[in-house]
């Protein structure tokens, strides 16, 4: 029953390991998931496009870490209290809806005077929203002084939602939006129901790796 | 049995102290202390009651909008629960026992942690509210408390009879459901809505739940309410009997509340005719209510304070039965858990409830019934929910309690009492509840004696809602509604998430797991006897060939 | 046990056993890959296709061809590592990279300590022992670059976009870190195969050059992971500012410190392992003295290591909270507070089993210790500060528990939890350790000297000063505020500190020329205390591990914290049961590798390979043998004593 | 501390002092002995878990007693050998060895019996918080943010004072149901909920965090729990949707006031 050196010396180590792995088991064990990337539904109506566009620049648009709503004074960037009724003054004869996606899509096209540019593009890391939130952002600006129209169906110069052109079967899918645009998204995370919000997050995200 | 026998003991002789007592303090001003002790009674005062009791003792604290009973208003020298005789002021040992024990289900608490000499403190400062306390004439005079009989089978018979002979069933209800026809009409003094007590739930009698309590209670009254005193109008076996009659209605053991609903598998199909008979074999399990006091539209002080459930299951569907005591069936009107509180009723508390205004003057509740006295009907239907998650939670995670989130929705049964089905209601928040036209429930409801019984049915797997499978374990929550205290929506009693256990029909059997653990012990005991009867053997072979340097027994 | 039997049994069963920790790795892995963890890499179950099987494969492989070529290219941000995913891949992988990396880093550092203590006491058992130390190292070192390589290879394919970013925020950092790499290899093989073929002073000054390489080596590597945890001269878009301040953030120099002696402890026990793998091997007394001389001396430097590794963790703590309060509370109240009590039950184990130790080596001195009855009290205190140590903050308990404990925190034990209980809890261990220690020193020896009783009574009193001062600083720290109490932990250790100090010098006076009542016979110390010695090792290792594990896991689903996030499917905190089993695989890796490098050094030791009679039957083989081997006996035998011992 | 229980378990061991037991008995004393006090010898009993992990320290513990030097070891194996070994002991061995597989058995025969509970969820009691919150448009840190009238304490002490009485009111009004009258965590619906509420008056809970973080769980509560508070199981009400931040950061105020305590500091920023 000699049992060899090695053999032992193997068994303790297996032991001892598996003990401490036991000892982990005892404890509570909590899986700590990323915070939900919101899968939003493509049948919100404009009301509830405005609270959610709201909660996005809340959290994940970090807008307020350098715009304000009607606050005065020294600004580091435009205020955004009452935007929707300076639309016309600043760009005329361009829709609210596009002016607010320029803003977003392309800051550094118009920088309102009296500031420096410095607003990242926000389709892209590190902000990186998805085309869906960024209307809703545009429908909660429109709710700032004006009335919101915007619906999840919008199209605007740098997104055309997938809805909207409606493609004939077999063809050659998203090739129908505007060329020179930005492919549309294929629509599997925007229609995906809203029994989607799994625990896992999404392998699939349409925003960008780098999202701070 | 041993504590409760001492303390049955301690009470005895508290009592005959008192009886002594009062023999000596015949003559003497009310004990109201040393200006010291009420100084010092006065910090701890401002400090942990002022803010129900008002600073000037008037009742009108910070807490006082929300709560019900209101807080005890000092200043009018009424006290509820005392050892002296009706009208009387308490005694200092009795104003130092509602500290220190508090008054179960109202906002009074317990203060255990208090020193005997700060409680005493307390007491003696309170009686600075009342100019009462100070007057020689108003001596409070503890009654005579004669030590109680045995209750026998005929004493609780006796009991009953002179229970419905002395109007004790206008307030208290037939069976002491708090269903009596004043019931809802009943005010204090002050004019504030109160409520009979429930009878059959001793542990929310505000004066104590002991044979004692209840009979002191019933000896003495309770000032400033409808409650009277029996002293002179009974003598006191007959309100031994009585005691024990409403003693006999309780479980004596508390609420027994848990945490557990178990689903009973039965053989014949269920019949929603034979009602609740087919639960006979269903535990009954009785989960404590309380407000709903986290969304808007909140509610402090709900009537009913606890809810029991049972549960069946047969071949295809499930059956609930839950049960809570209300004391009117509010048939009239509408409910819907989606019905909307405005703002101002929150803020104001209690105070728009059933009691009609028109009844300015003291309701007398031993008149007999006249128009007056009956509340007028309610706007809102009494109501019950079930509530499920929509999913058999995978792990810890549950939808939000109130009516779910926007992430986890609920299966909601309800049932508004005024109608005859039940309706389905998927929750996504307390803000989202919505109608969901499944039709997969079916139930009934009945009223008896200020209790509700209903019945709630659905297949097994149904076209919408969670399965409900043998051996699982299923989050079960439920919201009750009473619609004479204007309950509906958010406004409600409810509980946090409890579970259904749905009992496999037949339990799997012990004995593998049994052979198995007893065979690898077995096998590792041989193992071990094995490897040391080796050992020795080699060990004792390298004596003998005098080589190999000696070891240590088992030492490696 | 008989020797050549064990030896031969060893040849067979060696091999064996190996097969066999490898197959429970891979058990253990197939059980991990189980997990539902493992879900999103799986292929979806196949579906039935009636179409016949060639023709579907055909069809695949052109449709495939065609979808390559119409994909244009795109960069990935992640790619998957197959079956356990590509966090475990790189977990595992930089786990493996630094234990080696820690033994190579830590190995020289006491070497280099005990090659002088050789020099200047002229005794040449600690020159052997130093080259025995240094003789683990050469294997090692290929290893750690070996897996370092991995895992940057791991890191490229597997986190492109995120190895970019910190490539291009670090990147001058890498050339001075590639340098200092070929520095590390050339300073290495001198101090090695130099040993005795300079003079003394010169070498010494081989293997200081090669620690000062390798603490370099670390510091850079300390500050891109450090940077990961604790981000700092970048801008809120991630762009880089200061290098200087991306290189010293909050948390570099805490984690320096706590890494320079963790690889101490570290080091130390694992070539003490590495003795005590020796001692259990040896065949004759004096390697047996030897190798439990050695065994004593890694354990003993590992001890003295771990001591003020708490201290340090402490720092690193408080710099973690200063960073951020939220890191901090993710690390001591939220997700990973359970951590901590796995952590304190292996730091229990380990005060537990270097007491035990000590406690068994009393058994090398000849006659029956008097000094043994003192044990049950030693092993009160250290139990009692062990299980302060693992009483959890957040007490795990039902509703009804918690109900009779009225509230989430027992009247009782909540006091336990707190930062003051645990504080003193650890100070008394140490001081605890430091009584069996001293134990153990005078077992079998009497003082003579003529103050010996005023010099036992002053050690006494300066014992119990200390004590007393922890202990009272301890209850003190429950009435002041938290930033006091967190310094108070100063005052508590250097009075511990102090007092270490001051009775080792009593004790050395008092024992000049004490009368000895027993020989101490090195070697003599039963065979349990050498498998205590591996326990030890196996428990750093895994502390390492768990520590690794902690580190990074704050970050939570942060690559960068609050810069850069982790989107992958890999972005999760795994639970704690997960964490450990992974580390335990890890460990099991490591041992099995730190096998194979004990094997090929004592390969040095074998003698030279001699093809007997009756091996050769063909006449061929012999030329064969013969030419690939050669014949120099005498020269291996005689190893051990190369160099300048000879 | 339950003295009846201590002073039998010190009686006990006396016994076994003058009974001058063996080596083997005195292990199984001191083993049940701790388990005993540990499990009966409290007034507010100690949880499962923690009973549990005190114990595997005592028995390495009186492991390593027993096997730290020779003699003891061969006491304690000694008898333990010659048991396994020695003819003479065979009946008592055999019944030995069939016994311990039986009670394994007759002990998973009632774990399997035991009533049936509910599937019970460990929870982290005090979650991380988020770095920074949003609370009606304010954005507020709570790493570095601070309670906004702290600083009256010292700048307007009577300003302070009307900032903690009006905390008082909110939560004589709001808090009081769950938390109870003395903060004890014991409110008259205490009973009815799960997880209870937090008991502020234990003397750890208050000065182990910031005010910020309060400030989370206040304006947050329940629904706001990260995913390791095990989320939607207390009922701590979102405060955001029913009182403004300034009551919100004055309850807070009250709190520490009532318990004569003070928030943690914020750590030092160094470097």
């Amino acid at each position: 029953m000699a049992v060899p050196l090695i053999g032992r010396i193997g068994v303790l180590i297996l032991a001892s390991t598996a003990f401490y792995a036991y000892v982990g088991q005892l404890v509570p064990q909590n899986e700590v998931q990323p915070p939900q990337e919101t899968v939003l539904r493509t049948d919100l109506t404009t009301a509830e496009m405005v609270t959610t566009g709201r909660q996005i620049m809340d959290a994940k648009g970090l807008c307020f870490t350098c715009h304000t709503i009607g606050r005065s004074g020294a600004l580091r960037f435009p205020d955004l209290a009452g935007i929707a009724g300076r639309v016309s003054e600043r760009a005329p004869g361009v829709t609210d809806i596009e002016y607010f996606a320029q803003s977003l899509y392309e800051p550094d096209s118009f920088i309102v005077p009296g500031f420096n540019p410095g607003m990242p593009a926000i389709n892209r890391p590190p902000i990186g929203l998805t085309d869906q939130e960024i209307l809703c952002v545009i429908a909660y600006l429109q709710s700032l002084g004006g009335t919101p129209t915007v619906t999840m169906q919008t199209s605007h110069k740098y997104y055309t939602p997938a809805g909207a052109a409606p493609v004939a079967p077999g063809e050659a899918p998203a090739n129908g939006a505007a060329p020179g645009q930005k492919a549309a998204p294929v629509a599997p995370a925007a229609a995906a129901p809203a029994k989607s919000a799994q625990l896992k997050p999404q392998a699939a995200h349409l925003g960008g790796a780098f999202t701070s | 049995m041993t504590t409760r026998q001492i303390a049955r003991g301690l009470t005895l002789a508290w009592l005959a102290v008192l009886c002594v007592g009062t023999g000596l303090a015949r003559a003497q001003s009310p004990d109201i202390g040393t200006e010291a002790q009420r100084e010092a009674g006065k910090v701890l005062y401002m400090k942990l009651c002022s803010q129900c009791h008002g600073e000037k003792g008037d009742g009108a604290g910070y807490a006082t909008p929300n709560v019900l009973p209101k807080p005890r208003d000092f200043t009018s020298g009424k006290f509820k629960v005392r050892t002296t005789g009706s009208g009387a002021l308490p005694t200092h040992q009795d104003l130092v026992n509602i500290i220190r024990k508090g008054m179960p289900y109202t906002s009074m608490p317990s203060w255990p942690g208090l020193s005997e000499e700060e409680v005493s403190n307390l007491a003696y400062f309170i009686t600075t509210f009342s100019a009462d306390f100070s007057n020689p004439e108003a001596a409070p005079k503890p009654i005579d408390l004669p030590s109680a009989p045995a209750s026998t089978p005929e004493s609780i018979e006796t009991g009953k009879k002179l229970y419905e002979e002395n109007g004790c069933i206008k307030c208290h209800g037939t069976l002491g459901r708090a269903d009596g026809p004043s019931a809802l009409t009943l005010k204090d003094e002050a004019g504030n809505p109160i409520r009979p007590a429930n009878l059959t739930h001793s542990w929310t009698f505000r004066g104590g739940s002991s044979r004692e309590d209840i009979f002191r209670t019933m000896s003495t009254g309770f000032n400033g309410t409808p409650m009277p005193s029996y002293l002179e109008a009974l003598p006191p076996e007959q309100r031994w009997a009585i005691t024990d009659f409403i003693a006999s209605l309780s479980d004596t053991n508390g609420p027994g509340y848990t945490n557990l609903i178990v689903a009973r598998p039965v053989q014949d199909p269920i019949d929603l005719a034979k009602g609740a008979e087919s639960f006979a074999s269903a535990p009954v399990a009785r989960f404590p209510l309380l407000g709903q006091i986290t969304e808007p539209g909140r509610s402090f002080h709900p009537p009913a304070t606890s809810v029991t459930v049972q549960a069946i299951y047969d071949a295809e569907s499930i059956a609930l039965l839950v049960k809570w005591h209300d004391m009117r069936a509010d048939k009239t009107g509408k409910n819907s858990p989606s019905l909307p509180i405005p703002p101002e009723e929150e803020a104001g508390g209690e105070a728009p409830s059933a009691a009609p205004a028109a009844s300015e003057t003291e309701a007398d509740p031993f008149a007999d019934t006249t128009e007056d006295t009956v509340a007028p009907p309610a706007e809102f239907s009494d109501a019950v929910a079930v509530q499920f998650p929509v999913a058999v939670p995978a792990g810890a995670r549950k939808p939000y309690f109130i009516f779910g989130d926007s992430q986890s929705s609920v299966d909601l049964w309800f049932f508004d009492l005024a109608r005859n089905e039940p309706l389905q209601f998927i929750g996504r928040g307390s803000g989202d509840v919505a109608v969901n036209d499944a039709g997969d429930v079916t139930g009934v409801a009945s009223y008896s004696d200020g209790e509700w019984s209903v019945i709630f049915r659905r297949p097994l797997r149904a076209s919408s809602g969670a399965p409900f499978t043998p051996g699982q374990f299923m989050p079960i929550a439920l919201s009750a509604w009473d619609g004479s205290a204007r309950e509906r929506g958010n406004k409600r009693a409810l509980s946090v998430w409890y579970s259904l256990y749905m009992e496999p029909e037949t339990v799997p059997s012990a004995a593998g797991p049994m052979i198995r653990t007893a065979l690898i012990i077995f096998g590792l005991e041989l193992a071990i006897i094995g490897w040391v009867r080796s050992r020795l053997r080699s060990q004792a072979r390298n004596e003998i060939r005098g080589e190999g340097r000696p070891q240590p027994a088992m030492g490696s | 046990m008989n020797g050549t039997m064990n030896r031969k049994l060893a040849l067979v069963l060696g091999p064996v056993t190996g097969v066999l920790m490898f197959a429970g790795v891979v058990l253990i892995a197939t059980f991990l890959t189980n997990r539902e963890y493992a879900q999103p890499y799986r292929a979806p179950a196949a579906v039935v296709d009636p179409t016949p099987r060639v023709e579907g494969v055909a069809a695949e492989a052109a449709d495939a061809e065609a979808k390559a070529k119409a994909t244009p290219y795109a960069e990935a941000e992640y790619r998957q590592f197959p079956v356990i995913g590509s966090r475990v891949a790189v977990w595992a992988v930089s786990q493996l990279h630094l234990l080696f990396a820690a033994f190579v880093l830590a190995v020289p550092l006491f070497a280099i300590i005990i090659e002088i203590i050789g020099y200047k006491t002229g005794d040449l058992r600690y020159d052997r022992l130093a080259h025995e130390f240094t003789k683990l190292l050469s294997v090692s070192f290929s290893l750690t670059a070996t897996f370092g390589a991995f895992l940057t290879f791991l890191l490229i394919a597997l986190y492109p976009k995120f190895t970019n970013y910190l490539m291009s925020v670090f990147s001058p950092t890498f050339l001075p870190y590639v340098l200092l790499f070929f520095a590390e290899a050339a300073f290495l093989y001198t101090y090695y195969y130099g040993w005795g073929k300079f003079h003394p002073l010169v070498h010494i000054g081989l293997g200081i050059g090669l620690n000062l390489v390798g603490t370099g080596i670390m510091l850079i590597a300390n500050s891109w992971l450090t940077f990961m945890t604790s981000p700092a001269g970048v801008s809120d878009t991630g762009a880089l500012i200061s290098l200087y301040d991306a290189v010293y953030n909050f948390t570099w120099m805490p984690i320096n410190i706590h890494r320079i002696i963790a690889n101490v402890a570290f080091g130390g026990s694992v070539a003490a392992a590495y003795a005590a793998f020796k001692f259990l091997q040896a065949e004759t007394d004096e390697e047996r003295a030897h190798y439990d001389w050695m065994g004593y001396i890694g354990n003993f430097v590992a001890i003295l290591a771990f001591l003020p590794l708490p201290f340090a963790g402490y720092w690193l703590a408080k710099e973690i909270y200063a960073f951020s309060q939220t890191l901090g509370l993710t690390m001591m109240g939220g997700a990973f507070s359970w951590l901590f009590i796995i952590q304190a039950v292996l730091i229990g184990n380990l005060f537990l089993a270097a007491n035990y130790y000590l406690w068994l080596g009393m058994g090398r001195v000849e006659g029956r210790q008097p000094l043994q009855k003192f044990i049950k009290y030693l092993l009160i205190g250290i139990a009692l500060c062990f299980a302060i140590w693992a009483t959890p903050r957040s007490i795990l308990a039902t509703v009804s528990e918690i109900r009779a404990m009225g509230g989430s925190t027992h009247p009782m034990l909540g006091f336990l939890g707190v930062m003051s209980a645990k504080n003193t809890a650890v100070n008394i261990l140490i001081l605890t350790t430091f009584m069996s220690f001293l134990l153990y020193r005078r077992t079998g020896k009497i003082a003579t000297v003529a103050w010996a009783k005023t010099g036992h009574a002053a050690q006494l009193t300066i014992f119990a000063a200390a004590a007393f001062i922890v202990i009272f600083l301890g209850i003190y720290g429950y009435f002041v505020e938290a930033t006091v109490r967190i310094g108070l932990s100063v005052p508590q250790v250097s009075s511990v500190l102090i007092a270490m100090v001051s009775i080792t010098i009593i004790d050395v006076f008092l024992f000049r020329r004490a009368k000895m009542t027993g020989d101490v016979r090195w070697g003599k110390i039963p065979p349990i205390s050498q498998y205590v010695l591996i326990f030890i090792a196996v428990t750093f290792t895994w502390l390492m591990g768990l520590m690794g594990y902690v580190r990074s896991g704050l970050r939570q689903h942060w690559h960068v914290y609050g810069v850069i996030r982790d989107t992958s499917p890999d972005a999760f905190t795994p639970t704690l049961g997960f964490a450990t089993q992974v580390v335990s695989v890890t460990v099991l890796i490591f041992f099995v590798l730190i096998g194979f490098v004990f094997w090929i050094t004592s390969l040095h030791d074998r003698p030279d390979f001699v093809p007997s009679a009756k091996t050769v039957t063909h006449p061929g083989a012999d030329v064969v043998l013969g030419g690939a081997l050669g014949h120099q006996p005498g020269i291996a035998r005689a190893s051990h004593f190369e160099g300048r011992t000879q | 501390m339950n003295i009846t229980v201590l002073l039998a378990l010190i009686a006990v061991l006396v016994a076994l002092r003058f009974m001058k037991a063996h080596l083997l008995l005195w292990a199984g004393a001191w083993w049940v002995g701790i388990y005993v006090l540990l499990r009966f010898g409290f007034r507010v009993p100690i949880p499962a878990s923690v009973i549990s992990i005190y114990m595997g320290i005592v028995t390495l513990a009186i492991l390593a007693y027993l096997s730290s030097s020779d003699e003891r070891r061969e006491e304690v194996f000694g008898p333990l050998v010659r048991f396994m070994t020695e003819r003479r002991h065979t009946p008592f061995l055999a019944v030995t060895v069939l016994a311990i597989p039986a009670l394994a058995a007759a002990n998973v025969y009632v774990q399997m019996n035991v009533a049936i509970e509910p599937p019970f969820f460990p929870r982290t009691i005090h979650p991380a918080s988020p770095t920074e919150i949003t609370v009606q448009d304010q954005r507020i840190s709570i790493d570095s943010g601070d309670n906004p009238y702290r600083a009256l304490e010292q700048s307007n002490p009577d300003e302070f004072r009307k900032h903690v009485e009006n905390g008082r009111r909110v939560y004589y009004q709001n808090c009081f149901f769950c938390h109870g009258d003395n903060l004890g965590g014991n409110g008259m619906y205490a009973h009815a909920l799960n997880p209870i509420p937090t008991n502020f008056a234990d003397g750890t809970t208050l000065p182990s965090f910031r005010e910020t973080f309060f400030f989370w769980r206040v304006s947050k509560g329940g629904p706001g729990m990260p995913e390791e508070g095990a989320p939607w199981d207390t009922a701590m009400p979102a405060w955001e949707k029913m009182l403004k931040e300034e009551e919100m950061w004055d309850v807070i105020l009250f709190l520490y006031d009532f318990m004569g305590q003070r928030p943690r500091a914020r750590e030092e920023v160094h470097q």
